[in-house]
């Protein structure tokens, strides 16, 4: 019954995770120069509950099941990811033989259900969105993978538990010290959060959501937090020892490194700025991806 | 009951707020974007409350309708020195720049709690093109491509790629004249084949943004230099808040705003330049093109002309500029990202003029006659066509960098007398 | 088993992602046309968005199916690495020898560039 | 092997999506839900395949074919008139023949399996399918990956060739003008001396 | 889940397949007919693997190279497709026969 106390503790952790993202977002945006919105703890909730009681917007000929969906596509898509991740040696979701393989399944599947929520409105700006993250999804990928092989090699196994084993001795963000960088970019990019938000950017006036209003922008908004937490979950696992750590629990030391990449990121969304499409693709094919091959042959140096 | 305690949630949220800029409506703009409490969204879709600042011409309320019945309900609208759209009695109106935040949450409030009612939509309920019944299938579409399926004719394939040879189809439409990241009044019909402009359009004009009253009294009378070079760097840094917030760096947008409220001789550019450099927005950020070619960048003035290395600024023919070591900072290459080191390097200089005109006892400029105002050359009559230069560069940008080059020109002529209906407004601090 | 946990994972957070949209899609009335005509700041579209988009990064496309072959090589690769020793490492030499020839050709040809 | 009751329901959950939403490919107007439809059914073959332990396979098919479907709403997209189905269509031909060539291929292959003998031979117990993979692959089939790595380095070479503004078969470049305005490169146009010989050098930023 | 139900879904899947290759103008719904093909014979593969081949590490190595086969059908379709449309402005199988010259 580990399987399901674990499930337990994954939806728990999206929940909290999510509004914890929320709520750093702003912490962090008053620290960089937004001004005073309230209080930060409440301020997500609050938000939550105008967006359920906002009208949905419809357009004038969406595909609507495809547009409702998306979201929620979104949503299981991050719940999956998270299942993934091991918060004990047997505290684990679904501790699959090929849990890497999946995770890089679920990044080009997330890929799909973002152009889905672009291209489902009929709207010019929403449409421009969804392609813009398709260039974009398609070239982090291939990073994300080479990167998250690096990690396999020591573990020679593509379970994350055995991965987390595998970092017994040195975590891997020591051991390959390019991977962990190179994955938290690929977070950005999964999340379009920050200067990869070439989704729902400023200048498309909210992109893929910029017709979306209401309960299913609510689901949006939420799922793109749970995908956070999911990213960060793989992070830790991957690159920070998952669970391991010495004096407090597995999951303890889990949710607490989850936590320190999830500062990370929303600190990086906030201070950089949006790149342009063109130079994205080009920045992951000509430098993030021979730095992952970089990173690969490093590992597999290491491992040997 | 379970939605009146939603609502009352609901109503502790940071009011999602989608600003309408008419006329002299940006004064609104900077103290609600360092106001609290207040959120400031792109779509209407993300809004709560529409606030309309400023005077909007009679031929732009069917733009304004239009944006009016795009919030979804619940919503209310605001509207900030200007007179409610007839239909909209219950609409409220508010004049005092300081009460702005507080009526938005109010109005945010009574909407979340039942108070109050939401706007009325404008517009007749009726679709582009009648289709119900029509056609084939009964939703209005003939054979393949013809008819209006749903109200709405088909994307067909109307010019030849502007790039690289594939004629797919084009996508046309009128943006403006209140999308926010263009100058407000700014409307132009546009053309995309994919992400690529194809053609531009301009449909109306930018409204003329006001000037900082200093620079209507400098056409009549020597003024300090101080308070002149402060103003031009203020209206710099406001433009940099602008391009930074579309460049995803709100955060030191608001910093640049912050500086332009608080602005002294003593202030310094310093902080912001160190920034800005180091969140990389001069090398990550959509700055590539744009290139103005000379002809153009003469015709616009001011920094656009002088990030393309063209030497014109009035200030040169003023002695006591002369005396305090003025020349024009000039820039090289005249694109977006020249246009954006030319205004920080001319804040800089204006800061520094500033405090060596206090040093100098309070410096005055010599007496009327040309004046330099922060867009250029002071004209009588307003260029109608600052923005007609668009029409020539944008085709062949991709959208993001075309609106990047957009918001680093002043492409509403700084008209130094107060626009119409707004003759006793002071500048809002 | 692992399988059934994720499957319960799947239709829980995909049920979820439903539900909170559906009483409220139930509930609400289908907006006016003033409401669902696309928002282009108070401009119009002459037709509906939908069209052949021209994408300007297709080639990438077809290089990424191409070279995601090339990663179902890589996992299982990856999980004999260590095992095989010295022969896995050159295979990999010879692997990422191969698709950093395709990339350096593809950039050379431009291909990362908006077409 | 012996498979539980639930299993078995599933697999026939599966089973009929894949089927159907195969079926519904060719049934629908929009050509992006035709793509989805197809990703659909590849994602239920793969979750079949999980559930017979081909834990990698059906995995690898979910990464791979969500790129690949992606890529095909994207060209879908590009090249079809009417995309998104608006306007309802039928673009067949030879339809009849069709349905029959489809239905007969069916009744012949499900003849197969339905009464010729394969022999029974489950999975041994305890094997690793990624392992056992990779060591094949770098064992006794060395020969196929490796050249599989050749075939894939010239597919690359023959999609940039032939899709590339520059490529060879850019012939349709007449009527498009060079750009100019292209950030910080060298225009686009057609350049006679850009072509694969590697003279030119196109720097990407 | 046995064999034949296995391999009776395949067949299901690939008759389909024949159906849309067979039956779609546009060059590029007919490689999705290729495709639903393609994703018949590799169930049909792996349902050998696993039930009838023991586990022996070719059968994977066949579901692998199909998919091989359908990447490099893919994305030489599309640069075929791209190719094509530069010159005829259509999509149409009609059309490939121009290539042939």
């Amino acid at each position: 019954m580990m399987a399901w106390a674990a499930m337990v503790l994954t939806f728990l952790a999206l929940a909290v995770g999510g509004y914890a993202v929320a709520v750093a977002d702003r912490l962090i945006a008053g620290a960089c120069g937004w001004p005073h919105q309230g209080n930060a703890w409440l301020a997500p909730l609050a938000r939550g509950a105008w967006l359920y009681r906002q009208d949905a917007n419809v357009t004038e000929a969406p595909d609507r099941p495809a547009w409702r969906l998306a979201p929620a596509l979104y949503l299981a898509l991050a719940a999956l990811g998270l299942a993934l991740v091991p918060w004990s040696p047997t505290l684990v979701v679904a501790d699959l033989a090929t849990g890497v393989v999946l995770w890089g399944s679920l990044e080009a599947l997330a890929t799909v259900a973002i152009f889905l929520h672009g291209w489902s409105a009929n709207a010019p700006l929403a449409l421009i969105g969804g392609y813009r993250y398709v260039a974009l999804g398609l070239s982090y990928i291939l990073v994300s993978m080479f990167v998250l092989i690096g990690v396999v090699l020591p573990a020679e196994s593509l379970k994350f538990s055995q991965v987390v084993a595998a970092q017994e001795e040195l975590w891997n963000v020591v051991r390959q010290p390019l991977g962990l960088p190179l994955f938290l970019i690929v977070g950005l990019g999964l999340t379009f959060w920050g200067p990869l938000n070439l989704a729902d950017s400023t200048d498309l006036a909210g992109g893929t959501a910029s017709e979306v209003s209401g309960p299913p922008r609510l689901v949006w908004e939420i799922a793109r937090v749970a995908m956070l937490v999911a990213f960060s979950g793989i992070a830790a696992t991957a690159f920070l020892g998952g669970w391991l750590g010495p004096w407090l629990p597995g999951p303890l030391w889990l949710a607490l490194k989850m936590l320190a990449v999830l500062l990370a990121l929303a600190w990086l969304g906030r201070v950089l700025p949006r790149l342009a499409p063109e130079r994205c693709v080009t920045l992951m094919w000509v430098v993030l991806l021979p730095l992952s091959f970089v990173d690969l042959i490093w590992a597999g140096l290491e491992a040997l | 009951m379970a939605v009146s305690w939603l609502g009352r949630l609901a109503a502790r949220a940071p009011v999602p707020v989608y600003p309408l800029l008419g006329i002299g409506g940006e004064r609104a703009l900077y103290p609600l974007a360092l106001a609290g409490r207040v959120t400031r969204v792109d779509s209407p879709r993300h809004a709560s409350v529409l606030l309309v600042a400023g005077h909007v011409p009679v031929h732009h309320h069917e733009a304004l309708k239009r944006v009016h019945d795009q919030l979804p309900r619940p919503f209310a609208t605001l509207w900030f020195r200007s007179q409610p759209l007839p239909g909209l009695e219950n609409a409220r109106r508010v004049d005092d720049p300081a009460t702005l935040t507080d009526e938005l949450v109010a109005l945010h409030r009574e909407l979340q709690t039942g108070q109050r009612g939401s706007s009325p939509r404008l517009l007749p309920d009726e679709p582009p093109n009648p289709w119900e019944g029509l056609g084939d299938d009964g939703h209005g579409g003939e054979g393949m491509m013809g008819g209006t399926p749903y109200g709405r004719p088909m994307a067909m394939n109307m010019q030849d790629d502007i790039r690289d040879g594939l004629t797919l189809d084009s996508l046309t439409f009128r943006l403006g004249p209140f999308y926010p990241l263009l100058p407000p009044g700014l409307a132009a019909e546009i053309t995309l084949q994919g992400d690529v402009i194809q053609s531009w359009t301009n449909q109306s004009p930018a409204y003329p943004r006001a000037l900082d009253a200093v620079f209507q009294t400098a056409r009549e009378r020597p003024v300090a230099i101080a308070e002149l070079e402060l103003a031009r760097a203020r209206h710099h840094l406001r433009h940099l808040y602008r391009a930074l917030r579309l460049a995803g760096l709100e955060g030191l947008g608001l910093k640049a705003l912050r500086l332009a409220r608080e602005l002294t001789p003593a202030s310094h550019l310093d902080g912001l330049r160190r920034q800005l450099t180091r969140a990389g927005f001069f090398r990550l950020a959509a700055l590539d093109g744009g290139a103005l070619d000379a002809e153009t960048a003469r015709r616009l003035g001011g920094p656009a002309a002088r990030a393309a290395g063209i030497d014109t600024d009035r200030r040169s023919d003023d002695a006591h500029y002369r005396r305090l070591g003025f020349r024009p900072a000039l820039g090289r290459g005249g694109d977006t990202r020249a246009r954006w080191h030319q205004k920080l390097a001319e804040i800089e200089q204006s800061l520094a003029l500033a405090g060596r005109a206090v040093d100098e006892g309070d410096l005055t400029t010599v007496g009327p006659g040309g004046l330099e105002t922060p867009c250029g050359p002071w004209r009588e009559r307003p260029a109608q066509d600052a923005g007609g230069c668009l029409e020539a560069l944008l085709p062949g940008m991709e959208w993001d960098s075309a609106l990047a080059t957009i918001a680093s020109l002043d492409l509403a002529e700084g008209s130094a007398s107060p626009p119409p209906g707004e003759a006793h407004a002071e500048e809002p601090q | 088993m692992e399988l059934l946990t994720l499957l319960a994972v799947l239709l829980i957070a995909l049920g979820a992602g439903l539900a909170l949209q559906w009483p409220a899609l139930r509930r609400q009335p289908l907006p006016g046309y003033s409401q669902r005509a696309p928002f282009l700041g108070g401009g119009t579209p002459d037709s509906h968005a939908w069209n052949r988009y021209h994408i300007r990064y297709y080639p990438m496309t077809l290089l990424l199916i191409a070279f995601e072959m090339e990663m179902m090589f890589m996992y299982p690769w990856a999980v004999v690495f260590v095992e095989k020793g010295l022969m896995a490492v050159m295979e990999m030499g010879m692997f990422l020898a191969i698709l950093s020839v395709g990339i350096v050709y593809a950039w050379r040809e431009g291909v990362f560039k908006w077409q | 092997m012996q498979t539980s009751l639930f299993a078995d329901a599933i697999f026939w959950v599966l089973a009929a999506l894949a089927v159907f939403s195969g079926w519904r490919v060719f049934r629908t107007d929009s050509m992006v839900r035709a793509s989805f439809f197809l990703l659909a059914s590849f994602i239920a073959v793969g979750a079949i395949m999980l559930l017979l332990a081909a834990v990698y396979l059906g995995l690898a098919m979910l990464f791979m074919m969500a790129v690949e479907m992606m890529v095909m709403a994207l060209f879908m997209v590009m090249f079809m008139m009417n995309p998104a189905g608006l306007n309802p269509m039928v673009m067949v031909h030879q339809h009849r023949l069709s349905i029959v060539a489809g239905g007969l291929a069916f009744a012949v292959l499900g003849a197969l399996a339905l009464f010729v003998e394969f022999p029974d031979r489950p999975l041994p117990a305890g094997l690793d399918p990624v392992a056992s993979l990779g060591r094949e692959m770098l064992g006794d089939s060395m020969l196929v990956f490796e050249s599989a790595g050749i075939v894939l380095l010239a597919t690359m070479i023959g999609v940039v060739v032939m899709s590339s503004h520059r490529g060879r078969f850019g012939a349709a470049d007449q009527g498009s003008l060079p750009p100019g305005l292209e950030p910080g490169g060298v225009p686009a146009g057609p350049q006679p001396d850009a072509e694969g010989s590697g003279g030119h050098h196109h720097h990407c930023h | 889940m046995t064999l034949v139900s296995l391999l009776l879904v395949a067949a299901a899947l690939i008759g389909i397949g024949l159906y849309g290759a067979l039956s779609q103008q546009s060059f590029v719904m007919l490689m999705m007919g290729l495709e639903l093909m393609l994703n018949g014979v590799m169930l049909a593969a792996v349902a050998f693997w696993a039930l009838s081949g023991a586990g022996a590490p070719e059968g994977q190595l066949l579901t692998i190279v199909v998919m091989a086969v359908m990447a490099i059908e893919m994305a030489m379709g599309f640069a075929l497709v791209v190719a094509v449309f530069r010159t005829n402005q259509a999509d149409m199988t009609e059309a490939l026969g121009e290539l042939k010259h």
